[in-house]
């Protein structure tokens, strides 16, 4: 394989490279792009300038090398062929499948050929890239030479040396299909778009935490503990009904003005309700609460909440 | 030509192609930006046709939870102030667990009430921050039930029915005496006080911000 | 109660506050979501209307720009895809449009799952760059989801609910059916075609190929 320049000025100019060989036109592996008609569009917009037949290079005497006819190489993209293929096992689908061969059945002495010829294109065109394809060049040269040794009769169940390299094909034909049909499937920002509605302002809430009596109750014994203030030693349970008692009659004063003494009393609930709210009553004007009013003696005793002075 | 008419005859009604516009727009559009959506070779529809439109698909809109709302920047699809309420909840946020202070408030309004701020403040030996009494006025578990008449008139505060509904309790005779409070065996050992972990709503896993219903 | 038979009366109809629900939401709702709208005291909507509320909603959508579609998210209201080419005028940038190999890359991990850069690397025969790697995870397609017990500890990548609802998928199940395999005759029936686990399956598979592509 001898070293094979690139015709810089013919890709400087941007023009069409064609192959010169038995392929005259030459479709880009199935999948490139979607379809055969559309396959030229990315690559070539706008009618590039047509020069035909120009020799892209020399291997073994024959010009055989060249890009695919409908391959519109601008002068600064030289790597768009090389993005064509996916990397060697597509180019090798590539090979195969532009001659119609039968993945199964490789003709690896043909295809190897071909696919050195690329090979080193793309060594000239950049080298870093072909690494890849030239471990695929070294697959293929084994497989070659192994094809080319005779195979003891006995050894029947020896592999196919091409076994190996067709299930990879495969194995990759398959995904790259896949890919394709995932393109196909519609999506998000191409086929459809999400929609958002405006939400009147004013509607947000917040969700209050649930609480449990346990966790009160634990928090109270805290502040008992850190701080022991509740020292009275009244009847607690009483003190707490005294309480709620207070809150209530309160409760009955707010906004009321003077309220009769006596509505502050439920009789139905016998002696110890009346007691109690007796002793809230009196808690409450003990604490400057609130105040009772009689306008002279037996007159009815009101009852107020303070207003201060 | 031909692809002319074959662009009109599978062009999708206009009214179709507004609606779908203005709701992924996300935003207001003019006139002049919907009708920019319409190549000149395609017969773009007059600023008639496009009013025309926008007024079918407000009439459409009628007795769904959608309205077409025309705003300063344009036309807009908005939802319906009277599926907002509900609509809004998608952004429902969870604030975290009550503090400790939140909750020895209220345990010491039930207990001591009524009662004023400074006397919590004095049992506590730490300021009650304004944010907890409002708290607990908001969820309507205290309430003022007078002020005492000292100077500065402090409010009164009590627990309410609902505190009693939502604890589960008839009255406040029910809740334990503090001798129970203060016996070891009587609740327990002492919860483990979880982390706060705000928890919001349907739409925080997917990432979608609240900004929608702002503005 | 009379709060309730107000709420009640007053709440417009099942269908409108999901439309509302789904058309603010930006982004697809489940029916759970759905349900987290009502407050447990004005009567929830069971699951059984929702769904009915749903196809109502899918079947008024029919003539319309917009559609209701089920992905692995849940539901969406998206735009019509026949209205997709005059929406998509609304944006300066033309719809992303994604390489042969990011989009191999992906299908490789969508198929293959969970898988590792270099198990990607086997099958394509070429490296895959960093970069589209960084594309699919900042689209949140794809995710680490562990790390291979081998030298090196590779990540594992697997793909997302972000990916299936981008494409439109409720399930990886729904993914086109893979191309079948034509069983090479010649090679003989000894030949273990496609190793039936995936996890362990490339990796044997990097075991008994000559090509390393490392580097």
């Amino acid at each position: 394989m001898s070293d094979r320049a690139l015709p810089a000025s013919a890709a400087a100019t941007g023009q069409t490279l064609s192959m010169a060989a038995d392929t005259a036109a030459i479709l880009p592996a199935q999948g490139l792009a979607t379809a055969g008609a559309t396959a030229a569009a990315p690559f070539a917009p706008a009618g590039p300038p047509q020069q035909r037949e120009m020799p892209f290079a020399i291997v073994q005497g024959q010009p055989l090398l060249t890009l695919p006819q409908d391959l519109y190489i601008p002068p600064d993209a030289l790597e768009i062929f090389l993005d064509t293929f996916e990397g060697p096992m597509d180019l090798l689908l590539y090979l195969i499948k532009r001659q119609n061969l039968d993945i199964l059945d490789i003709p690896i002495a043909q295809i190897t050929d071909q696919y050195m010829e690329y090979v080193e294109l793309m060594k000239d065109l950049r080298l870093e890239l072909a690494a890849e394809y030239l471990v695929m060049a070294a697959l293929l040269a084994e497989i070659k030479s192994r094809m080319l040794l005779p195979r003891p009769a006995e050894a029947e169940e020896e592999e196919d040396p091409r076994a190996d390299l067709v299930r990879r094909l495969q194995d990759y034909e398959r995904f790259k299909r896949a890919a394709q049909d995932l393109d196909a499937l519609p999506r998000l920002e191409r086929d459809h778009y999400l929609v958002q509605a405006l939400v009147p302002p004013g509607h947000r809430r917040l969700i209050p935490p649930e609480v449990d009596l346990r966790e009160v109750l634990l928090a109270l014994r805290d502040l008992l503990a850190r701080a022991d203030l509740f020292t009275s030693h009244k009847v607690e349970k009483e003190s707490l009904s005294l309480r709620e008692r207070m809150a209530i009659v309160l409760a009955k004063l707010q906004g009321m003005g003077f309220v009769p003494f006596v509505h502050l009393f439920e009789p139905h609930e016998g002696r110890a309700g009346l007691v109690v709210s007796f002793l809230a009553v009196l808690e409450l004007i003990k604490s400057a609460t609130i105040e009772l009013v009689q306008a002279e003696p037996f007159a009815p005793i009101h009852v107020r909440l303070r207003t201060g002075a | 030509m031909g692809t002319l008419t074959e662009a009109m005859s599978t062009r999708p009604p206009l009214k179709n192609i507004l609606e779908g516009a203005l709701l992924a727009a996300g935003g207001p559009l003019t006139l002049d930006g919907l009708a920019g959506l319409f190549a000149e070779e395609e017969a773009p529809p007059t600023r008639e046709a496009l009013s025309a439109a926008l007024a079918a698909l407000e009439a459409d809109y009628r007795d769904r939870g959608i309205e077409l709302a025309q705003v300063a920047g344009g036309f807009r699809i908005q939802v319906r102030q009277s599926c907002a309420p509900w609509v809004a909840r998608l952004w429902d946020e969870k604030p975290p667990r009550y503090s400790r202070a939140l909750l020895e408030t209220l345990a010491l309004i039930a207990y001591r009430q009524p009662i004023t701020r400074g006397e919590i403040e004095d049992i506590r030996g730490v300021a009650v921050s304004t944010n907890i009494i409002k708290t607990l006025l908001e969820r309507e578990w205290v309430r003022v039930v007078g002020h005492r008449d000292v100077p500065g008139r402090p409010a009164l505060y009590a627990s309410t029915r609902k505190f009693l509904d939502y604890f589960g309790l008839k009255s406040l005779n029910e809740l334990p005496t503090l001798a129970e409070i203060r016996d070891p065996e009587f609740l327990g050992d002492d919860l483990p006080l979880e982390p706060p972990a705000p928890v919001t709503g349907a739409l925080a896993e997917a990432g979608n911000s609240p900004t929608a219903t702002q503005g």
